[in-house]
């Protein structure tokens, strides 16, 4: 049952990411800019933001899982946060790498201490310390514990990365998205939207894998005990 | 009869591949004085952590009183000796007896400071830094931070490590009057002979379960020893 | 109510200046702090202040670590942790107790750096430095609120140290960030309209911070 | 002859090492220290550009201070340095074997710390850049062959870590102060005729401070 | 006779204002087997540190084998057995008996190591970080890496404390044949028992002063006993 619904999700997603692919390099009309470099970098908006906001979801589902965790002790929580966490840091990463290649071209640097990028790569150091902190402690309720804590605290880092933006005056662009729809094209919106969903779905897919491979171990980790008594 | 004094039910303990407890039950009245016999490695500090609630089961439960050994007021019954001292070095004896009547509100602190220093026999140095203890001090001073708050459930842990003659012979004094006291006290020790003599029934865990649950008087001393070895007969831990 | 905080924090303060030196120690501890960084700077004095305020709050945050390590090995020592979990009291208590000894400490170190900063950096004493209070205030109140709960999560690990600081300084950043603005402002004799709701931002983060580790602390505490 | 230094300098990678989270811990700490600086420091390009050098020093000198204090918290834990003076070798083996990990421990951070040093600066990487492979040995020997037998002392206080900062940094302030500018001219690409004369002088303080702690080490061990 | 394996003569030992030893003068020679009781406080710790050469008395002197206890020889020869157990909590039981097999030189050092595990009834338990033993484990643990380079004198403070009666048995045969291979071995205790059993000779200290020094052959347990309580008879401390 289980397998057969991460099939579909699986086939879904596969369409959906050439479907993307399609709308992003083909269909959407590309931006008026001056240089041609800049118009293809611009094509990375559509990894960069769905990217970032699957990102904000992923710590979103760590901080409720940790207090998920803390209400009811079920492992259950405790094991979707990790898997939420450690997602999330990839969908970060992919915000880190995406930004500098579309920075190169339009600011003409790699990186700048703005606001934005800063606090970009500080929420992506608070879940991989998240992290960090269960690889060092021993498997047990006291890293559960202590990780859902962290996990907790970590999360109100979010909102002053997003509204950091609001807060300074920085060099990367304002929302766009969030504040007035209509500022995007019609044509770039629903390509944005295709890929948001795209991503969100890639999410929901690596989520539901990592936690059955979590739980998997687990379970093995049970076996194993039960043969050593023997 | 009351609610007991301690249950624990079906507790398991594992540190990831290490078990250290496995669907440990047992019973505890108010008023019991148990012994909790085995080999080294067998779970003995494990469980008497689990009970006291330093350390969370990883399966079943354990309720003091009828309650979660977490409960505020559990936790104000309880008194722990486990192998580590629980005392800041940095400060004198008093200085960390005084701290400890504070955080567990002991009534007239200075007063029973007094008392329980008496006991140990550590009045005299009682101005001195901990950390310049001798081992036998040290240990002393332990359990009269265990008994400051006067509590009713007691949980020791090879608690006549390093007393000498004469204070093993005091611990087992002070001992004898918390049992008239109408305390329950669970004892881990490897003196066979100090077990028998203090308590009334006695728990022997062998590779992480309870292999005997024993009344004290029913046994002679040569007894609970057999049943120690047999227990651990080809015994090589987990 | 509070008397487990107060007793935490007297036997804290109590062992922290178990002998008058350690306040000498700290002072040219902190005395250090601005030679090395003086010395390390080898710029010009408009540069040096250009970077004054940034160089106080990193000797602020370091000499904070020290403190948090410290505060946090002395309880690991013999278990004292473990005898904080078996306390019958409220987690929140520990923390208040652990958070003030914490802070009171910091304070006392800032309050030592800061004449040595006045006279390194050659400042004009005025009243508007009194608006550094606060700032300074609420600045550590937000380092030591999330630094105190945090110490008490990494103290489990081996790398204890290195953790703390992947741990607390990223969390603790807009803080600090905030705080040098705000400092600067003060130092340059520029303080604008900007400074108050700044100022107050810090004091709400600090708020939610303290709040969320006091009601935390409960499980880090327990196993 | 080296045995006793090898097995102590193989005990303390192997448990500083333990698992690969380690180095990892490591790489992401010295990224914190860049943002941490640059976050707190808001200045322009060229005000950074001027205090980069010393930025880097700083940069390794606290994480130096990170190492030292690990590496002798760890030896006093289970009074493993009374073991160490029971040892039927000589003083200065052991001493051997603790600098080296320090050394090789500090000189890892610091191969991590540089590029993205670089990167954040974005500096231009030039052939002349390989001058700074002798100048950071030289700093860094300086620092820990000291700093190895101060930490040793000052593990015996109460006040650990404040001792050890206020032992270390007076005494090593030259060295690093040194550091700082042969830094600074390879990183600004003046490297002048006063280069060479000024490593020099960095590498012979190292062999002086190298050799004294060496000799005096077994007076630290015993009582 | 050959030079004594132990000379101690005129060692006094203060902390400040705290006395540990008064004068103590004694010699032991090779292969004899002494035990040092008395009260807690009473100074056997500081005595076998300051013949271990760990802490350097405040007057007198320690011969080990005719020469000073700091030679490199005489440290190669010495085994301690302290209240701290000299081993890292983060690495595994093999890693620590490997660094202390390098430092101390220990010829065939794979099966050396490999005998004392078995000895200590550890070697299933190898593999796991020390941190993460019980408290009779890391005793035991300590007992092998104590014997390991085969030592000639042995300095073994309270080295019963948390073993259980199967591992007190254990070491005590480990003890016995140390003896028989002519090892000099120094013991304090706290069970009069274990001490009867083992040792030739018997030093009573008391208030820091060494206060009897008789052969166990010539007395019965129960007089070691009265020797000891006499001793104590209104002591209390310094
Ligand atoms: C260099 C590293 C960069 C990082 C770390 C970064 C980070 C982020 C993050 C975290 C978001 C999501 C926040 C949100 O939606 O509110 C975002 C959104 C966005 N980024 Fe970037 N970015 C970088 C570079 C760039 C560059 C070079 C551009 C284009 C000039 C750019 C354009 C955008 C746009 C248009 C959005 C959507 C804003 C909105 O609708 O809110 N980013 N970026
Ligand atoms: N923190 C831990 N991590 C991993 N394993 C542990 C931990 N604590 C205990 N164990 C393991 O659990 C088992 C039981 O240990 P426990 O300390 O309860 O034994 P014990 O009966 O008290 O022994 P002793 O008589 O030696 O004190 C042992 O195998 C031990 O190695
Ligand atoms: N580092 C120290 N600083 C100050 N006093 C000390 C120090 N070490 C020991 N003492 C004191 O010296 C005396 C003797 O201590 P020692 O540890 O030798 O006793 P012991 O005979 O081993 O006792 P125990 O049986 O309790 O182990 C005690 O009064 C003790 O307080
Ligand atoms: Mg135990
Ligand atoms: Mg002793």
């Amino acid at each position: 049952m289980r397998s057969k619904i991460d099939k579909i999700i699986l086939i879904v997603l596969l369409l959906a990411f050439l479907a993307s692919v399609y709308l992003i390099f083909q269909w959407v009309p590309p931006i008026k800019a001056s240089n041609p470099a800049e118009q293809i970098a611009q094509r990375i908006f559509y990894f960069h933001v769905p990217s970032a906001w699957l990102g904000f979801l992923a710590f979103f589902v760590v901080f409720i899982g940790s207090i998920a965790y803390l209400a009811t002790r079920d492992r259950k929580y405790e094991l979707i946060t990790v898997a939420s966490a450690e997602i999330g840091v990839l969908f970060i990463t992919l915000v880190l790498i995406t930004g500098p290649i579309w920075a190169k071209p339009v600011w003409g640097i790699w990186w700048t201490w703005d606001v934005r990028l800063t606090s970009s790569l500080i929420l992506w150091l608070i879940y991989v310390a998240f992290l960090m902190l269960r690889r060092y402690l021993p498997d047990g309720s006291k890293r559960a514990n202590l990780s859902a804590v962290v996990g907790i605290i970590g999360f109100i880092d979010v909102p002053i990365v997003y509204y950091s933006i609001r807060w300074w005056e920085t060099q990367h662009p304002k929302a766009v998205m969030a504040s007035s729809e209509g500022s995007l094209a019609a044509p770039m919106f629903f390509t944005f939207m295709f890929s948001l969903a795209t991503f969100t779905l890639l999410y929901v897919y690596l989520i539901r894998k990592r936690y059955q491979l979590l739980t998997l171990e687990d379970s093995l980790n049970k076996q194993f005990k039960e043969m050593e008594i023997l | 009869m009351d609610v007991p004094a301690l249950e624990v039910s079906g507790v398991s303990k594992d540190f990831g591949r290490i078990i250290a407890l496995r669907s440990v039950t047992f019973a505890v009245q108010s008023g019991e004085f148990v012994s909790v016999l085995g080999r080294n490695g067998a779970g003995k500090t494990t469980l008497l952590n689990v009970i006291s609630g330093i350390s969370r089961p990883s399966d079943g439960s354990v309720k003091l009183f009828g309650t979660d050994p977490n409960d505020r007021v559990n936790k104000a019954q309880l008194a722990v000796i486990s192998h580590e001292m629980f005392l800041y070095g940095n400060l004198t004896a008093l200085e960390n007896l005084e701290y400890y009547s504070r955080i567990y509100n002991v009534p007239d602190a200075k007063n029973r400071i007094d008392t329980v220093l008496q006991d140990v026999e550590l009045k005299h140095r009682r101005f001195d830094l901990v950390a310049t203890y001798s081992r036998g001090m040290t240990q002393r001073l332990t359990i009269a931070r265990a008994l400051l708050h006067e509590p009713k459930l007691l949980l020791l842990d090879e608690p006549f490590t390093g007393l000498d003659q004469h204070a093993i012979g005091m611990l087992i004094t002070l001992l004898k009057k918390q049992k008239e006291m109408g305390r329950t006290i669970l004892l881990t020790t490897h003196d066979l002979h100090t077990a028998a003599i203090l308590s009334d029934r006695y728990l022997v865990i062998s590779k992480h379960k309870i292999v005997r649950d024993g009344w004290m008087k029913n046994s002679s001393p040569d007894e609970i020893r057999a049943a120690f070895f047999s227990a651990e007969a080809g015994e090589n831990d987990s | 109510m509070m008397q487990t905080a107060i007793a935490i924090l007297k036997k804290d303060l109590r062992m922290e200046f178990r002998s008058k030196e350690s306040i000498l120690a700290m002072w040219i501890f902190s005395l250090l702090i601005f030679v090395i960084f003086n010395f390390t700077f080898e710029v010009s004095r408009l540069v040096m202040l250009e970077i004054a305020p940034g160089l106080l709050w990193v000797a602020f945050v370091f000499s904070g670590m020290f403190g948090l390590n410290q505060s946090f090995s002395l309880e690991k020592e013999n278990g004292n942790l473990r005898a904080m979990a078996l306390m019958p009291v409220d987690g929140g208590q520990i923390y208040v107790g652990k958070f003030l000894s914490v802070t009171i400490i910091m304070l006392m170190f800032e309050a030592l750096i800061f004449p040595i900063f006045i006279i390194f950096y050659d400042l004009q004493l005025s009243l508007g430095m009194f608006k550094l209070v606060p700032v300074l205030l609420a600045g550590t109140i937000g380092f030591t609120s999330l630094g105190t709960i945090l110490s008490a999560v990494a103290v489990h690990t081996r790398n204890q140290q290195i953790l703390l600081s992947l741990l607390l300084w990223p969390l603790v950043s807009p803080i600090i960030i905030w705080s040098v603005t705000l400092t600067g402002m003060i130092l340059s004799n520029q303080v604008t309209e900007a400074f108050y709701p700044l100022l107050l931002r810090v004091g709400a983060f600090d708020v939610i911070f303290f709040t969320l580790s006091y009601m935390l602390f409960d499980f880090v505490l327990e196993d």
